[in-house]
């Protein structure tokens, strides 16, 4: 509860002021209707109560001017509201640029969350105030929703496809985690807390917690040991065959398709091509890729995403190597037309599941 | 589901068969017209229903609807759109024989409906028949090949989405052949009250209705056949 | 139209009492005469038996939860139990009581009477509208007997096909059968308005009970049908794992949640345009006057029923939806609601000037216009993007979406009870009584839920069996003011079928209202009227002679 | 009854129908063999429309039925379209702004 005001809840991120003042706004209007109409009421009640049984009321009588202004007027109410509704949604759902990524994969009953850092938690999430972070949201098995109600931010974790939302602590503080939608058995059990912390206070948490290789390095670790870089690796005179696009510079371009059309090599575009490659195949390059579904799960997907995009625009990490060669290979010289021996499997080793 | 044809108590002509609330035939048969098409628009949402998740997926998988609708056999689909669109022609010619009072004509051709009924019944039999044996049947035993398709390479992910063509498949023909299912026991009934001359210029109301209920059927499957059989014919 | 049959005319009622004379309660009597009648006003009867049943088994769910919710600590069932209670009130409630209610009851037994028809235009498919009820409830009460559902009434993939163990298949039967009664029931009201209406009764001149049964016919025979297939295909993912919705074999969860709100939203417009039909009849008896601006509340109705259904995605703003569907959402949604503020000022507007009395029925109108007007306005709230996303699934939309069915769908249909029940029964009610459990319905509801609004914007989430401890004084209220609701709707059910046997005679016109059924007997003759009405004036003519002579014998009630 | 046309005529305007919905199903299967890209669904969606049409008006007779009648089958196609138009809003644009940074739009840094 908000100590300074009873009954109304704490105010703990930068959208809050704005979502409770449409709020407030909102309730004012409602209590000035609902008292207008029940005020009425009663006055019409006291002045028009029938004095003798055969009493009749006055003759049929409609005002068009009435009729329009109380349509009118409610209708510019609305459109107002939702202009202003519209706004701190789209502030709600628009991450400012330097927010930081965290995950958090909902699972039956508990919320896994990780940090960028690779700290990894169960039901808490410790975070520094005044860092905008953007949370990128997914589910394991049900539809979950995480649910901080002093950041007055909601997002559903749908399994099989990436949502996010993004919040900035302004006070530090311990405030409730929920699930809010139902989830089955244990739904009021996976509730938890988000604990945010002044920045130095956050390092020392941080360099205090068992600090765990960041996602980019175990996202490179696992690039190499499910032999990813066997296709995906940039053209060198070595002679060997590059049979998948190298991804430097990928992340968030425009990419050419087999099929004609575009894709954004978004989060879900990376997904998808891990678990679904010949969803969206790249133009020129056989759909030899086989697919890893079921062999990574949903941390190491991510883990490989983020290492995907730490690829991004030059900074290469050692991993990649090779120049920032165009978003895809050069094809061999007699036009593409590798003979693609059948796609031995890449025979991972089996990497721990979570 | 009560189907209207059967509320009626088909009694003798003219004035035994007004039912009470009404007060002429024509307000009565405008009645069962309208509430026809009523019935005909809750049809139209039933199967609306299937037609959006199957828009739906067609556009979020694209290559395996066509990998998998290339699978089925076009000739058998437009020779049962052929057979449909011959029992929606008979189907109108019983009503036409009923008012211009050939009772023979009448049972000869309720017949001929369903006897086109069950030949397409029978070729949606052979079709689902032939799927069982390739394993295109969305459940455990589910396997999909794409010989020589242009995708090449067997993959576990194509099969998934084929699997939900094929999910779709089943679902929405084997609605449209439950349809066809009770359109044929309708049609029975009204042959056997033809034959003892209950219909006639003057009243055959239950009729109509099945005739409206018989051509609803036939639409659904005009639209069902393009959007299943020939979406993959052209990607060859 | 109905021009004059030749059907031999029925002989107008002597000086003898309504109960000598034949009417549809003595026509015939037995259970065969019951339970194989074509008569539209028996077939509203049984219904009146079917829902009250389900209303009961709703209410009892009801209260156990809220006994629950008494401490943060479930103290009284385990959570898998308090899942399958949350999940057996909706959908009892919405699909077993609050569709069926108002139409099937008061639209069954008054549409005829009111347009000056003999019977529905379809009176087997009436009947047999009331068996596929009873069908779809024995499918949905095995359910329950054998330990229920627990995946909420909206049945939310992937956990309604592939995570949950419970009944869902029976229960999801249950709902596909009973929607083809509401189908019925909608499609049988169409096409008795527009082709059995009596010689003069022209659209304008038909009683705003009429209109708003037309609009939502129209939601029901256009929206039952998309949840009939959703649910079949919910069930059959369950039994052949097809894998439609299952996000492992490629199926999209979010394209449930279109498909079952296309239906669900308009379904709550299928639950409010009847109540605010009743509405319309009891201001306009009461106070003796027209309704103000007719012709503004009836296209109301009809606005609500076609706006209804371009609305549904606000209900999955924070879904996994794109932004740009919510934002297209959210302004079809602050529109939808000017036709109902449009409605709430016309009733408003049409007590000046009238001769207002207080009998029961008012009371309970007077307090639908309030509560409406808060449930409406909180609507609008949630429609507004901002709030939305903070509120969504918390306590807030549970007050919300109450305030509209309890505060108006079940206030109207007691009100529709109290108005009509002489022209059923013949017989009058205690005065006094009636008056008491209305007020008691009007406290014990809002004690109810205004602590939910609070809980909801706290952040109290909906459906939790356990919650953190701040929260628990508003819901020890909450619960106070449902034991003082469930006396409040409890003492009607004793008092009618007190006054089956001992009410005092009503005679035909109690009330001294306007209108075809009260120019019938009461309770009326199976074909309704003695000699075919024909209309020469509006619905609410409350300023003309011979219905200024008739009140002169009315007896004030008590 | 279509009163107003005369049995013979009423009986060469069921087989004209017949013959024309024979013919465009034998169009439409020819059709689909080119390959119009994303024009096919819609050459094979207009084929099946008339096809319906002729159906509706023709067999079904809703030519010379009541206005209700009319309206009613009107509005089931419209509801349909209602259905899958709308819920196609959804799906068209997932992903594109829901999770994606929207680039290029310097996002606002709120309240600082």
């Amino acid at each position: 509860m908000n100590p300074e005001l009873p009954f109304f809840p704490e105010a703990a991120s930068t959208v809050a002021g704005d979502v409770d003042v449409l709020f407030i706004t909102w309730s004012v209007i409602s209590a000035f209707f609902t008292l207008l109409i029940a005020g009425l009421i009663v006055y019409f009640m006291a002045r028009y109560r029938r004095r003798h049984p055969e009493e009749v009321g006055a003759r049929e009588r409609t005002a068009l001017w009435l009729e329009v202004a109380w349509s009118v007027i409610p209708l510019l109410i609305t459109l107002v509201m939702f202009v202003w509704g519209t706004r701190v949604y789209f502030k709600i759902y628009r991450p400012p640029a330097d927010a930081i990524e965290y995950t958090a994969v909902g699972k039956q009953w508990m919320w896994k969350l990780q940090h960028p850092e690779g700290q990894r938690e169960i039901n808490t999430l410790h975070i520094p105030v005044g860092q905008p972070i953007k949370l990128k949201l997914t589910s394991e098995d049900v539809i979950h929703s995480f649910f901080v109600p002093a950041f007055r931010v909601k997002q559903d974790a749908v399994p099989g496809r990436y949502t996010s939302v993004w919040f900035e602590a302004t006070k530090p503080g311990v405030y409730h985690l929920f699930c809010a939608e139902y989830c089955g058995g244990e739904h009021s059990r996976m509730v938890g807390s988000v604990i945010a912390m002044e920045p130095q206070r956050y390092e020392e948490w941080l360099a205090g917690g068992a600090g765990g290789k960041s996602m980019v390095a175990s996202g490179a670790e696992l690039f190499q040991q499910l032999a990813c870089d066997t296709c995906h690796r940039a053209a060198d005179n070595t002679g060997r065959l590059v049979r998948g696009p190298a991804l430097d510079g990928v992340y968030g371009s425009e990419v050419q398709l087999a099929s004609g059309g575009t894709a954004v090599a978004d989060d879900n575009y990376l997904r998808e091509s891990i678990l679904n490659p010949n969803a969206k195949i790249v133009a020129g390059w056989q759909p030899v890729m086989p697919t890893f579904q079921g062999q990574v799960s949903e941390e190491q997907l991510t883990q490989l995403i983020a290492y995907v995009r730490s690829l991004g625009a030059g900074e290469g990490t050692a991993a990649a190597g090779g120049t920032g060669g165009p978003s895809h290979g050069p094809l061999d010289s007699a036009g593409g037309q590798i003979d693609s021996p059948a796609p031995q499997t890449a025979g991972p080793a089996k990497p721990e599941q979570q | 589901m009560a189907s209207l044809a059967d509320t009626h108590t088909p009694g003798a002509h003219g004035h035994s068969s007004l039912q009470h609330q009404f007060d002429t035939m024509e307000q009565q048969k405008e009645s069962s017209t309208l509430g026809m098409w009523v019935f005909l628009v809750t049809e139209i949402m039933f199967f609306g229903g299937l037609f959006l998740a199957y828009v739906a997926y067609r556009t979020r998988y694209p290559e395996a609807f066509a990998a998998a609708s290339h699978t089925l056999d076009v000739t058998m689909g437009a020779v049962n759109t052929a057979v449909l669109i011959c029992s929606s022609l008979t189907m109108a010619l019983a009503i036409w024989c009923a008012q211009t009072n050939r009772r023979k004509g009448i049972v000869l051709f309720l017949l001929l409906t369903i006897l086109l009924g069950a030949v397409f019944l029978g070729v949606k039999a052979v079709e689902y028949a032939d799927k069982f044996e390739h394993h295109h049947v969305p459940g455990a035993s589910f396997q999909f090949h794409t010989e020589g398709g242009h995708t090449g390479a067997e993959d576990p992910n194509l099969a998934q989405h084929t699997q939900l063509f094929f999910s779709l498949y089943f679902v929405m023909t084997g609605l449209h052949a439950t349809h066809m299912i009770i359109g044929i026991a309708i049609l029975g009934f009204l042959a056997f009250y033809a034959w003892r001359g209950r219909y006639d210029r003057e009243y055959h109301n239950p009729l109509e209705m099945t005739g409206l209920y018989w051509h609803f059927v036939d639409i659904v499957w005009i639209f069902l056949f393009p959007l299943l059989y020939l979406l993959g014919a052209h990607a060859s | 139209m109905n021009t004059h049959a030749a059907a031999e005319p029925l002989v107008t009622p002597g000086p003898e009492t309504a109960f000598e004379r034949p009417n549809y309660l003595n026509a015939a009597y037995g259970l065969r005469s019951w339970l194989l009648t074509r008569d539209h006003k028996r077939i509203g009867i049984l219904y009146l038996i079917s829902i009250s049943v389900f209303f009961a088994i709703g209410s009892l769910f009801a209260f156990l939860m809220r006994l629950e919710l008494l401490t943060p600590e479930g103290d009284l069932v385990q959570p898998d139990t308090y899942n399958r209670l949350f999940t057996m009130h909706g959908v009892t409630m919405v699909f077993f009581f609050l569709i069926p209610s108002i139409p099937a009851v008061l639209g069954n037994f008054l549409v005829p009477l009111m347009i000056g028809a003999r019977d529905l235009a379809f009176p087997k498919l009436n009947l047999a509208s009331w068996y596929v009820y009873n069908l779809g409830a024995i499918f949905t009460l095995w359910a329950i007997v054998n330990g229920g559902v627990d995946t909420g009434w909206t049945f939310y993939t992937p956990f309604s096909t592939s995570f949950s163990n419970t009944h869902v298949v029976s229960t999801a039967l249950g709902v596909f059968i009973t929607g083809f009664s509401s189908i019925f029931t909608g499609l049988n009201f169409i096409v008795t308005i527009h082709r059995m209406r009596a010689p003069g009764m022209t659209w304008f001149r038909l009683p705003l009970f009429i209109w708003s049964h037309y609009a939502t016919s129209v939601i029901i025979v256009l929206g039952t049908p998309v949840i009939a297939i959703t649910i079949l295909m919910v069930a059959a993912e369950r039994l052949l794992h097809l894998g439609i919705f299952d996000p492992k074999l490629g199926g999209d969860p979010i394209l449930f949640q279109h498909l079952f709100w296309f239906y669900s939203h308009p379904a709550v417009y299928i639950m409010i345009l009847p109540a605010m039909g009743v509405i319309s009849e009891l201001v306009a008896a009461f106070a003796r006057k027209p309704i103000f601006g007719y012709k503004f509340v009836a296209f109301a109705s009809m606005a609500i029923a076609v706006l209804g259904f371009l609305v549904w995605g606000h209900h999955m703003f924070v879904s996994g939806q794109s932004i740009y569907a919510g934002t297209v959402f959210s302004i079809l949604s602050m529109l939808v609601a000017i036709p109902s503020a449009v409605k709430v000022f016309n009733w408003t507007a049409t007590l000046y000037e009238g001769s207002i009395s207080y009998q029961t029925p008012m009371l309970y109108a007077l307090g639908f216009i309030g509560l409406f007007t808060l449930g409406g306005l909180t609507g609008v709230m949630l429609a507004t993007l901002g709030i939305d996303v903070h509120v969504h699934d918390t306590y807030f939309i549970v007050a919300h979406f109450h305030y509209i069915m309890v505060g108006g769908a079940i206030m109207a249909y007691l009100g529709g009870m109290h108005y009509w029940w002489p022209k059923i029964s013949g017989r009058l009610y205690p005065g006094f009584l009636s008056k008491l459990s209305a007020l008691l319905v009007f406290v014990g509801f809002n004690l109810t839920f205004f602590p939910q609004f609070i809980l909801g914007y706290l952040g109290m989430p909906r459906r939790y069996w356990a919650y953190p401890p701040e929260f628990q004084v508003l819901n020890v209220l909450s619960t106070a003011g449902a034991s003082i609701l469930g006396v409040g709707f409890a003492l009607p059910l004793f008092y009618f079928i007190w006054s089956m046997r001992y009410g005092k005679r009503s005679g035909d016109n109690p009330w001294g209202a306007v209108g075809l059924e009260w120019d019938t007997t009461s309770p009326p003759p199976t074909e309704n009227f003695y000699t075919m009405p024909v209309v020469t004036h509006g619905p609410y003519e409350y300023n003309r002679e011979e219905v200024h002579n008739r009140m002169t014998e009315e007896k004030t009630l008590g | 009854m279509a009163e107003h046309d005369s049995p013979e005529k009423t009986l060469r305007t069921y087989i004209l129908v017949f013959v024309a919905l024979l013919v465009l199903t034998f169009a439409t299967v020819l059709v689909a063999r080119i390959n119009f890209g994303a024009m096919n669904d819609v050459v094979a969606m207009a084929i099946a429309v008339t096809k319906a049409l002729l159906v509706i008006l023709f067999f079904m007779h809703v030519r010379h039925s009541t206005r209700a009648t009319k309206l009613t089958a009107l509005a089931g196609f419209f509801w349909l379209a209602l259905l899958i138009g709308i819920t196609m809003l959804d799906f068209k644009a997932l992903g594109k702004i829901m999770d994606v940074p929207l680039q290029g739009v310097e996002a606002p840094v709120p309240g600082k």
